[in-house]
């Protein structure tokens, strides 16, 4: 009785918010309603068992419960995409120049648009990172210790959010990279 | 050179202008050196350096012939090929032998470090991205409530309010000087004129003479009235000094804090 | 199998739709996908089915689906809400003329409007010493014995909580704080 209450509520929160919400967000919100007890070191076990449970009954459904940028948040199920994206309007996928300046600043960052210069081999067309800046996917973090003081930059949760992943660490690695096999990864 | 280009345009108006595009399409010289790389279908690491080399100064120099406006860049990366070319061709040719290895290792560097970035853009591209496939729920529920039944009253507010308003007010008081009934160098002035136009003041006489007689409706103390007395001379003095300096009258002082005395001027 | 897959899309197009989407939007979009047939009289009642489905799944969870103004939209429960609310407290300010007022009250009371008047130099709006009334920071404390018999007023029990003080002898002095203040004189 009590876990399904525990269960509606945590669906319910995660539903209505905009951005992925952590689990220690949602342990708080448990604590403040005595759901839960106050400094328990099973909270946070608990909350994962819950949100498991919940990801299970989403499972092979319309909506999804997906572990995003260090949060919990509802989306649509990517493999219905085909079937509700035309429907909606949708903005355009970036070019080509810049995802890679965003692999690029993933993979290197923080760095400066002279490192992603050098390692593409080309300039890069001021465009081309006001379009990131404006997505929200990229972000100032400073600025290099060099003459000139040129701006780093680095990603944003957005980012994490826009790929749906949940960490830096789930961009693919090196290695997996590196090999002589053409990369082909199609989830859709 | 001319003849040769405008004869090549003619003949191959189509394929050029699709060559020209093609060339267009790669971001940059070590793009294109990586599609070509690409064609030699091998782990980038065993691949034909001077193979590489040699496509793309073909494709660089056919380039040429067609568009001599060819970018910089362009350029400079076929020099320097040309030169990793020309090491590799003729080993036993006094140049530097490392520095043609090391030639090689930057480039292949720099071609794994674009083709991982190339992966991983593809990689990206290949997610279901939000906005694009995934979406979130199209509208948000606001789950605040807004609690207004207290009262926003601290110590520090209270003070304030206290104190500002009693400044204010302190403030809308008027303030004036209390006049002090001494004798000023306009009302000397004044009393000196009028004196000295009369006929019954010839020759010299002593300053003091002139001085105000006062009668004061309320009692001063010798100390005040000292005090008024020294402000109606020094204001007698003042005005004689005045009408002295326009010449109506003269002023003299024998001596150090001595008596001061005064003369109508004569007219002549 | 063609059915969940019906349900999955109805599921995730209501979800991701900033508006309740009606019955009409949904069965075009199903046509469109050959999921159902064109111009068929049971396409309504089929489509009707799917979202009684639907809603009965979500039955006692923290979300429900609902027919709102002649579409269906995703809600959260009404029986979590109070859970999920959280409570901004945004307390009232006082406007200066009331501040004002309580203050002279504090220092000069028992006091009458006629002295709070003097002080302040302008006329007390009725309205004031109501709200301040209303709030429970002042009372009245009987009549002065002159002509009128005007109320007197002074402060409450909890005007010294909202200060924080235990009595009125912990305010900061009158002398202390009007030691700068030219011309001072106490009209009271």
């Amino acid at each position: 009785m009590k876990e399904n209450l525990v269960l509606s509520i945590i669906e319910a929160f995660i539903f209505a918010q905009p951005k992925p919400v952590t689990e220690k967000v949602l342990i708080a919100l448990l604590q403040q309603h005595h759901l839960i007890e106050a400094d328990n070191n099973e909270n946070q076990l608990y909350i994962h068992h819950c949100l498991t449970s919940l990801q299970n009954h989403y499972a092979n459904r319309g909506i999804v419960l997906c572990q995003i940028a260090d949060g919990w948040q509802f989306r649509t199920a990517s493999d219905i995409a085909s079937y509700i994206t035309q429907t909606i309007n949708r903005p355009k996928r970036l070019t080509r120049s810049a995802m890679e300046t965003l692999a690029i600043i993933a993979y290197h960052q923080p760095c400066t648009r002279a490192d992603i210069e050098q390692i593409r081999g080309v300039s890069l067309a001021q465009t081309v990172t006001d379009h990131l800046l404006e997505m929200g996917l990229i972000t100032p973090k400073g600025h290099k210790k060099v003459p000139g003081r040129p701006t780093l930059w680095g990603t944003t949760p957005a980012f994490l959010e826009y790929l749906g992943i949940n960490d830096l660490c789930d961009l693919p690695k090196r290695e997996e990279l590196l090999g002589d096999i053409p990369y082909q990864d199609n989830p859709l | 050179m001319d003849y040769v280009v405008s004869e090549h345009h003619a003949e191959h108006d189509q394929e050029e202008d699709s060559f020209v595009v093609h060339l267009e399409g790669f971001e940059g010289p070590l793009d294109l050196l990586l599609q070509l790389a690409k064609t030699q279908k091998v782990d980038l690491v065993r691949i034909s350096i001077l193979q590489l080399v040699k496509q793309y100064l073909e494709i660089i120099d056919s380039a040429k012939r067609i568009r001599l406006e060819l970018a910089a860049d362009w350029l400079v990366m076929a020099a320097w090929l040309a030169w990793l070319k020309s090491c590799l061709l003729l080993p036993e040719k006094p140049t530097d032998p490392e520095a043609a290895e090391q030639a090689i290792d930057v480039l292949h560097e720099r071609l794994e470090a674009l083709q991982q970035i190339n992966r991983v853009a593809q990689w990206m591209q290949n997610r279901p991205l939000w906005g694009q496939e995934v979406f979130g729920r199209g509208e948000f529920e606001d789950l605040t409530a807004i609690d207004s039944s207290g009262i926003l009253l601290d110590m520090p507010r209270f003070i304030n309010a206290y104190l500002t308003m009693r400044r204010r007010q302190a403030k809308k008081r008027e303030w004036s000087v209390k006049r002090r009934p001494y004798w000023t160098v306009k009302d000397a002035l004044n009393r000196l004129r009028r004196l000295l136009g009369k006929d019954d003041m010839p020759g010299w006489q002593f300053l003091e003479v002139f001085l105000p007689i006062f009668t004061s409706e309320t009692i001063l103390s010798p100390e005040e009235k000292r005090r008024q007395w020294k402000a109606a001379l020094s204001g007698t003095l003042l005005a004689g000094l005045e009408l002295a300096k326009i010449g109506q009258v003269q002023l003299n002082q024998t001596e150090q804090f001595g008596q001061i005395m005064l003369k109508v001027q004569s007219s002549e």
